[in-house]
């Protein structure tokens, strides 16, 4: 029960209390209106995270497929948000079944009103509920990037519902709902391992499934708008200030940690990356600038809330050059074709988040987490282990059912000449930028 | 000296480059432009509007060569750019009077 | 005094109440940080939907023109937001004047100080104005995208002055400041009628008295830049929740349901314009994604704090393919060049909304608030269809009136050469995108 | 000892007194959640100034060179992160020594913790810290603008460290870390002097010492992409408002107003700049816009807590034509080369707004903060007067001595055969934008 | 066999694909370019500075045809592009040596 | 009469121009091209991923002149686009058939 001491452990509880008790009990706790305004506006940043997400990705394909990017970005945003409401908050943070799942009372958000969540969450139940759905969202999105300019549309939507529903919902009831993770001690302020671990193991293994890109041996395929992956890194980086901040459920002094060392080991990771590439290949780039900020912003993700501003530092330069190593040197040597570096990027910047919680968290900081290992608190990082070892099995295994079980009925890629012509044009019948001379202004058809 | 002009599929130039170099013609000047043949028009749909699309993307390659060059260089982008469906594109040849590097001054095959 | 009862019921009151009492009577009544600050971030996000529907509208247009349509939602948020201050507050939200128009207690924002606007409302005066400012800029900057790519710009500015004091300022009164509508019991909570039919039916009467772009007929105009317009798509959507949940005036439960139902109606609103077209034309499109959320967000505006989550995946799936035929069908039918379908979406999307809060409304999830049709309340419906249709007649025979009296001192569009060469260069004498190396270095000309 | 009185004294104060007593001692006071969310959604917004401000800038210099500017926006936001919590946050609200510079006190982040900041400001120290951090960020950046498109990256990154050391630190320790000039009883609501003249004057000296760019004598270079400009300066335009009115430290009736009398000087600054070049050469311009507006922005800044709606109308009134002058005609004259006119926009408009703050001020309005020209106080203008001439002086020398430093070391410039190929590809080996069929798919290397 | 290059203001280029259509002539090429002849240059103010512009945004159609065929193709081109004004464009005509088919192989006119 | 095309770096354009505005050649069309001939491949990194360049950004102007001209033309632009350096660029010349200005139906000579 040691999960009960942690920030995110009083929600646990409280919606275990509420769901068994008539909902109406907790209508006396008072609204903290600051509480409450504070965690609807960082939902809304998250929520722009996905969009965010949507230009960085969108900037790196080549322009072909670039709306073929941004429709499942797109997607994710609007299937996740009906499914969350039907089906995923409660299976996510239901009562209880097991430390395993969810229960149902809260199917199509029956039983979610606007009073609060408990006495130590006082902000309404439908605030936690929305915010909990932009983490769902993005997550969902995150996986679309490894296996980019290849998949069919169709298939993507059948696929980004039942992982949602099957991976995403399960992983974050361990953690946060309740679950035998959370039980069991796991630090996870924001998502090391429900979000970023999830998502980039899962689109590593999506990445192996659909196999690689036409012509990407022959060709190195660049980048078609470095200027819209920067605007779209600058959104995730305001966004992730939600993500992170908000995740303390309440606009108080953690909630300010959390916010400082997001933005301190975002800036020690792009300097790390930046540092890295300078070194080894000779040029400082934009490209890696926004890399290793995002590979920072995954990597304090899991830490957020539990250690101190020189921790960040630290943990900020270890993630630039170790996330470089892996997209430049790792996905080459086994030969994946991760396209925009999904598990290069999230899977190993989360692992190292997920340690590193474990390594540097310290009650010193934050009297309401936990120690780990330097100071003196070795059982930490093995908790953390755990909930790494269990996330990546997990996600590997049901992404690979779940991939598998669709190909039963349909071919997951789109054809040889689809890819060519490029996604836009084949799946979407739209062009991402037209030509105002020369053929943007097609015949009008008579109707 | 004699112009070839190559108007391609977009996805094969990389795979023309690449021969080309094996035969060590590297000089050329890259367009990107409009076209159409006999390819059948396209339709898409903007909230819900037809459109019917005339013009497909298009890379023309310009390879400027010694005349005896002429028919290896056709032969080898017929060989990489053919996939036998309309759309494959088309060649044209043209006479060229004089050419001139500028860095140097040299004119004619030298300065190819 | 139905009205009343309304959350924003309260607003009205306690203006009246300020305005008729010395304003400094309000002092003692201590300013809510918590409401306070949610307010401001509110109308910060708010403003930001201007740039993002230029944006959205200008990824929309043909190069030649993007300018233009920034240059006019740049003008709306410049201009309306002088206007405000001189004139339009105190007309909205002044003493209300035989519930027609507020009276001019608060001519160039006199009387409006850092004092909370009233007990129940304990925000500052001025931040509830600065809110309240964000709405009518927006308004103005929708009808743009109906007469684009055709209008002077002189001619513009005149247009957007005379309409948001004649049209919008009225109609805010009428139903947010204690005029005639609100009295009825109208139930608008962020701007169905207000913003969005009267933008919708002013554009369309616009693009009606302007009439087609040159070329139209022979030419389907389309998008230049489609990721422009996903970008603007998704600041709106963050946008809009300051406008939604920012409407309750308050960090509280309702302001948690208006964002939890913002973001549900349009992920429902996308989903069901993507599959209306998927079935229909045999492809689901970007700009249908981003077309049907849009359309979501305008239907839920009016109910967002009345209706439950599964009210708003029903009002989702209904304007999707609703707005769908108005811009693919219905348009095509009548004939008109509503550039960028303000009508299509705003004006068929508010009516749906607004009538869609009569019948979805329900005090068992807002206490607050009233009964809709099925709960039972037909005449509520009742209500809601004498707004719509007061807005439409105000609306439509105003925005004719203003372009006529215009007309009689100018041609209202450029001429046939300018509109041929675009907007950009015969109006603003720039280029949207230069091109570095043809054109981006012109001459110097000496001084 | 007058500066007290004001807003921002509280700050001075509290940060006093905190570092001298051990810093558990304001544990007891409890953490106000609506100032304190407040706080934090507002530092979120100013970081996002940065991102905007890479785009408002990036669309203006040629394509060959847009990475580089991104490059460098993004390089001030990761070092002046992390050297802000080495050193520059003690520098700067360290215990004063000597009215001049901060004491080490909280080296590190030391001493800064969870608690509470004062009990006139309870917010989180970590909170405040964070929040002046996003101010460091954005004068470092902002400078950018003056050397674009010609100074080596190398040089950038030690220049903007020192930079940021030796000038931003010390100038914000002697406005609001209560150094001479906050005894003094200069007014700077949010940054005139220590963010826009410093910046402004830093960057006319950058260059005047670095020199034009090539073919600048031959060519006028024009922006490469309009909308990339236009919306970062919706971006700039919003994240402004956490600039100002989170300045107050408080979600009150200040913040309120400083809120919006940001929206409206911006907007008067955009209509005056346009009717200027209007009037002067005959076309209303986007560009004209947008620079009016974020002239009226840098005006505002120091004035913002402290003058009425109509006063910030007037000072944006003057801003727009004053600085338009500055960026057509004073640059031509003096034929300096500060490529995006930091100096004539921060430069200039701070100057006004520094001194406009003076003759504005009014107590009637804010009682909390001090009387102006107009209010009967001479005296203010003098003030800050002493303030900008202060700034001037102290920001041109030590810029100049900085970069003199750093050239007997390396040439500052990058060669000419990199300057014309573009920095993108000389110094970052990047293009920003690849063309997919000609150019975006490079032969890949085998490792 | 002839090739006809016609440099046309960009808003004339819907009219003349539909005018070529209708003579049956769907082979094209198009080309974004800039370009000036006559036409006067034009003043921009960009923050208040003036700047010079003398290159115009046109384009450029081109069109390989038998030689019987080059004067009805330029007097299509002729009465369709033509308002009267300088800008209006201008039409070149070289000559073509040799034309092939990439997806079939064929050469010479039965490649058109 | 000939079609003098000049494939010269971007950076010369401006220069160019403006020589040939004194010799009062106005005409030309300009073409953004990617091209390459001796200049070396260049070496970029994506994530650490070497991509090797091997087209660069040119710009194709291109004149149609007298005859008579051809020289002179071609002179200017050696003089103005030469740096000594590889990657400077190339001139071709290629016969002109027919000329024909739209506004006024003009041919030959009278419509340069
Ligand atoms: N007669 C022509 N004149 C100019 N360009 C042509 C002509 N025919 C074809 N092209 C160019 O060649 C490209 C390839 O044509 P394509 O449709 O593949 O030829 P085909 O129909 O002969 O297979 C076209 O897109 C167009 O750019
Ligand atoms: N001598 C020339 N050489 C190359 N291109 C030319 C020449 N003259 C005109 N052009 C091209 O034709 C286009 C149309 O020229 P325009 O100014 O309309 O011709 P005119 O001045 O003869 O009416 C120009 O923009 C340019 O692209
Ligand atoms: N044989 C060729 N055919 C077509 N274009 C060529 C040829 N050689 C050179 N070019 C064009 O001329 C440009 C300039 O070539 P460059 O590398 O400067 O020539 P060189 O190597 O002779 O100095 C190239 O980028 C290419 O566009």
């Amino acid at each position: 029960m040691r999960s009960l001491k942690l920030s995110l452990g009083a929600v646990t509880l409280a919606i275990t209390l509420l769901a068994s008790r008539p909902a109406l009990a907790a209508e006396e706790v008072s609204i903290s209106a600051g509480d409450t305004g504070f965690i609807l506006i960082c939902a809304a940043l998250v929520l722009l995270m996905t969009p965010g997400l949507a230009m960085f990705y969108g900037g790196m394909v080549r322009s072909k497929n670039i709306l073929s990017i941004l429709m499942q970005c797109l997607a994710a945003m609007a299937l996740v948000s009906i499914q969350w409401i039907l089906l995923g908050y409660t299976l996510s943070f239901g009562p209880d079944h097991g430390t395993l799942i969810g229960g149902l009372d809260f199917l199509g958000f029956g039983n979610i009103g606007l009073e609060a969540l408990s006495d130590t969450v006082p902000i309404p139940h439908l605030a936690f509920a929305g915010f909990q759905l932009m983490f769902a969202i993005i997550t969902a999105a995150l996986i679309t990037g490894a296996f980019a300019e290849r998949m069919k549309f169709s298939v993507f939507v059948v696929f980004i519902l039942l992982w949602t529903t099957l991976i995403y919902d399960p992983l974050a009831h361990w953690v946060w709902g309740g679950g035998w993770l959370g039980q069991l001690g796991i630090m996870d302020f924001a998502g090391g391992t429900v979000v970023h671990i999830s998502s980039g193991v899962s689109g590593l293994v999506a990445a192996l499934v659909l196999g690689k890109r036409l012509g990407k041996e022959r060709e190195a395929i660049r980048p078609h708008n470095m200027p819209l992956t920067v605007l779209g890194a600058g959104l995730l980086w305001f966004g992730w200030f939600g993500f992170n901040a908000g995740s303390a459920l309440s606009a108080n002094g953690v909630a300010a940690l959390a916010f400082l060392v997001t933005n301190t080991c975002t800036a020690a990771g792009a300097l790390s990356w930046v540092a890295a590439e300078w070194l080894h290949h000779g040029k400082p780039t934009v490209f890696g600038a926004v890399s290793g900020a995002v590979a920072g912003l995954v990597a304090i993700t899991p830490a957020a809330g539990f250690v101190s501003p020189l921790s960040a530092i630290a943990m900020g330069l270890v993630v630039g050059p170790l996330c470089y190593l892996a997209v430049s040197k790792m996905k080459e040597k086994f030969g994946y074709d991760d396209a925009l570096d999904v598990f290069g990027i999230h899977g190993v910047g989360g692992t190292w988040g997920a340690l590193a919680t474990g390594i540097f968290a310290s009650t010193a900081i934050n009297p309401a987490g936990m120690d780990g290992l330097l100071a003196g608190n070795p059982g930490q990082l093995l908790v953390q282990s755990i909930g790494v070892v269990a996330t990546y099995v997990f996600a590997a295994l049901m992404t690979y059912a779940v991939l598998k079980a669709i190909s039963l009925f349909t071919s997951l890629r789109v054809s040889e000449e689809e890819e060519e012509a490029g996604l836009d044009l084949s799946l979407h019948g739209e062009d991402g930028y037209s030509n105002a001379d020369m053929s943007g202004e097609g015949h009008a058809v008579a109707g | 000296m004699k112009k070839i002009e190559a108007i391609i599929r977009p996805s094969k130039l990389e795979e023309l480059k690449a021969v080309l170099n094996k035969m060590e013609v590297r000089g050329m000047t890259v367009y990107n432009v409009m076209g159409r043949g006999l390819q059948q028009n396209v339709k898409q749909y903007y909230r819900g509007q037809e459109v019917s699309v005339d013009l497909f993307p298009k890379v023309k390659v310009e390879v400027i060569c010694r005349d005896h060059w002429q028919e290896r260089i056709v032969d080898a982008i017929m060989e990489t750019c053919r996939t036998g469906a309309i759309g494959d594109g088309k060649i044209f040849v043209y006479p060229v009077e004089e050419i001139i590097r500028i860095s140097s001054g040299e004119r004619g095959d030298a300065a190819l």
